[in-house]
């Protein structure tokens, strides 16, 4: 029983992105609490042997699973590498879309697109080129680009962004960008 | 979104089904009911009404609405079709059952793959994933060593896309209700008139839209076996012609 | 030192929020791919040991730590994340049709359902279990599986889908069904 117990705490500090306090790991393991603190000594003299990559950190807002000194370097290398793959063609056009336009809300750049563009902002987001910018008049959260992005993109500034006039099909048209888009997307949604 | 012209908005009230259109093709390929019972004119003529009502095309959805009637309209046609017409040899109702089937199993084998999928979820849903965002040092990092890794004129070209406006999409003007029943007796009528009569010279000058609900009454009359038709060539003319003496039922 | 790579393997797999490549760790780890290989079967052997709260997982062509199914009760406990809901048969249907024909496009899926697909099509994007792909000849969206969708059905890649043959009927059903098919259509020719 004993070592049941530890092994869903186990469980619970892996999947929870904060600390957790005994008394909410006996409440979702339905034990009491003395039985929680034996089953996490236990848990931790387990996790102290040789070999193992990670440890038991007691923090002020409970315990928390963490990686064992000694991986940082690999750690760094894995992930401190930022993600390049290469963009699909609607995480392409919602990124021009924050660039030249920035800040700019979601619903504006489904408007543009003509599409509900959720999950290339998410994946936009995830790997740190685009970021939260506060919120529009009506709550809409606005995406800016970030400084990972200017980086990935080899810019000095967002001042370097290149003239769009070349891929412009009507460079004549003097109207700003913003509405030009807004008013061809409308024409996409409604073909 | 332009939804007026969705499919699952057309309601059918037929003989033999009433519900959305939706649910027709559905229920053909699940063998609930013989296809030969409905009326397909009938739906066109729904979904035409439906059209001009809401003044909207939603692309997609009137595509999706071609495909299903057009397959539906193809299997009844060879389902109907005499053995006898040695000239219309093409059409056995053999290969219109090949037709079926085939449209029947390809359905049933997405039918089982998703019932294993949905075995698959389940034996993974214990299986719970850690979410948690990186250490700080890890993702502070990340922008030092960051390098070029994109061209900015992805980002330029992006935006000339999206400058450039759709094509513009020719769309029939379609009139407000063509009724199957109407061409129907305009054709019954031509055929005890003439009893036998060239298509384009009698129908050439409607619009196309008409000349196709022609079409279809013409095989509705050629399902009750009222009449048929040569058309020697592709494109050719086509002659059609009465045949009061045979009625179906052998009345 | 086999065992030290053991337990860098487990800290990057704790820390990485997506499956990793033996690859990857190998070049984190600056180590080569058959020690790693190695050190993840020394590792998924100790996660195997009874009152182990881990697993190894080989999902969406990488590994990953998830947690036993023993704690699963406990976890959405804790976490207050109940399963989510199971497909409806419109988006199990859906889903099997992109999986097998992907890329594919919402009128080849009505085709072969015979129904609209529209909001089935909606909803397993809103649950990021498929994607859109860029789009067609015709201009019609194109859809693909995620790397969602792997992770959560226990896929290490799409070549681990079971074989679309083995779900044909036997030729005995098939027999059947044309035979009455093909009387239905007599009887109607009348004759």
């Amino acid at each position: 029983m004993a070592s049941d117990l530890a092994a869903d705490i186990e469980a619970l500090l892996f999947l929870s992105p904060s600390p957790v306090s005994v008394a909410d790991l006996a409440e979702a393991c339905r034990a009491g609490e003395p039985e929680v603190e034996a089953a996490v000594a236990e848990l931790e003299s387990r996790l102290g042997d040789t070999g193992r990559g990670l440890v038991l950190r007691r923090v002020s807002g409970g315990l928390a699973l963490a990686t064992a000194p000694g991986s940082e370097a690999a750690a760094r290398r894995l992930l401190a590498r930022p993600r390049t793959p290469p963009l699909t063609r609607a995480q392409a056009e919602t990124l021009a879309i924050v660039a030249y336009l920035q800040p700019v809300s979601r619903p504006e750049i489904a408007r543009i697109r003509g599409v509900s563009s959720e999950s290339a902002v998410a994946s936009l987001g995830e790997r740190g080129l685009i970021e939260e910018s506060g919120k529009s008049r009506f709550g809409a959260v606005l995406y800016r680009t970030s400084e990972l992005f200017e980086k990935l993109f080899g810019l000095e500034s967002l001042e370097g962004l290149p003239d769009p006039s070349s891929f412009d099909p009507d460079p004549g048209d003097e109207r700003a960008l913003r509405e030009r888009l807004l008013s061809i997307g409308e024409q996409r949604v409604g073909s | 979104m332009a939804i007026g012209s969705g499919l699952s908005e057309l309601e059918l009230d037929l003989d033999v089904f009433a519900g959305p259109f939706d649910l027709l093709l559905t229920v053909v390929l699940r063998e609930e009911l013989d296809l030969l019972e409905v009326e397909l004119g009938e739906i066109v003529s729904a979904y035409v009404g439906n059209l001009s009502e809401s003044g909207e095309i939603d692309l997609e959805a009137t595509t999706e609405f071609l495909l299903l009637i057009a397959s539906l309209l193809e299997l009844k046609s060879r389902l109907m079709l005499p053995q006898a017409d040695p000239e219309l040899e093409a059409m056995e109702p053999e290969e219109a059952v090949e037709e079926l089937v085939a449209r029947m199993l390809e359905y049933r084998r997405y039918k089982e793959a998703s019932a294993s999928l949905v075995a698959l979820l389940e034996g993974a849903a214990p299986y719970l994933y850690r979410s948690a965002p990186l250490p700080s040092e890890l993702r502070q990092v990340a922008i030092e060593a960051a390098e070029q890794a994109y061209d900015p004129d992805l980002l330029a070209s992006a935006v000339g896309d999206l400058l450039t406006p759709p094509e513009e999409i020719e769309m029939p003007r379609i009139p407000v209700a063509i009724s199957l029943r109407r061409r129907v007796a305009v054709l019954r009528a031509a055929i005890s008139a003439k009893r036998s009569l060239d298509f384009d010279e009698s129908f050439g000058s409607e619009s196309r839209e008409i000349q196709a609900v022609t079409l279809l009454a013409l095989l509705q009359l050629h399902g009750e076996g009222a009449a048929t038709w040569r058309q020697d060539e592709i494109c050719g003319p086509i002659t059609i012609t009465g045949r009061t003496e045979v009625p179906v039922g052998g009345g």
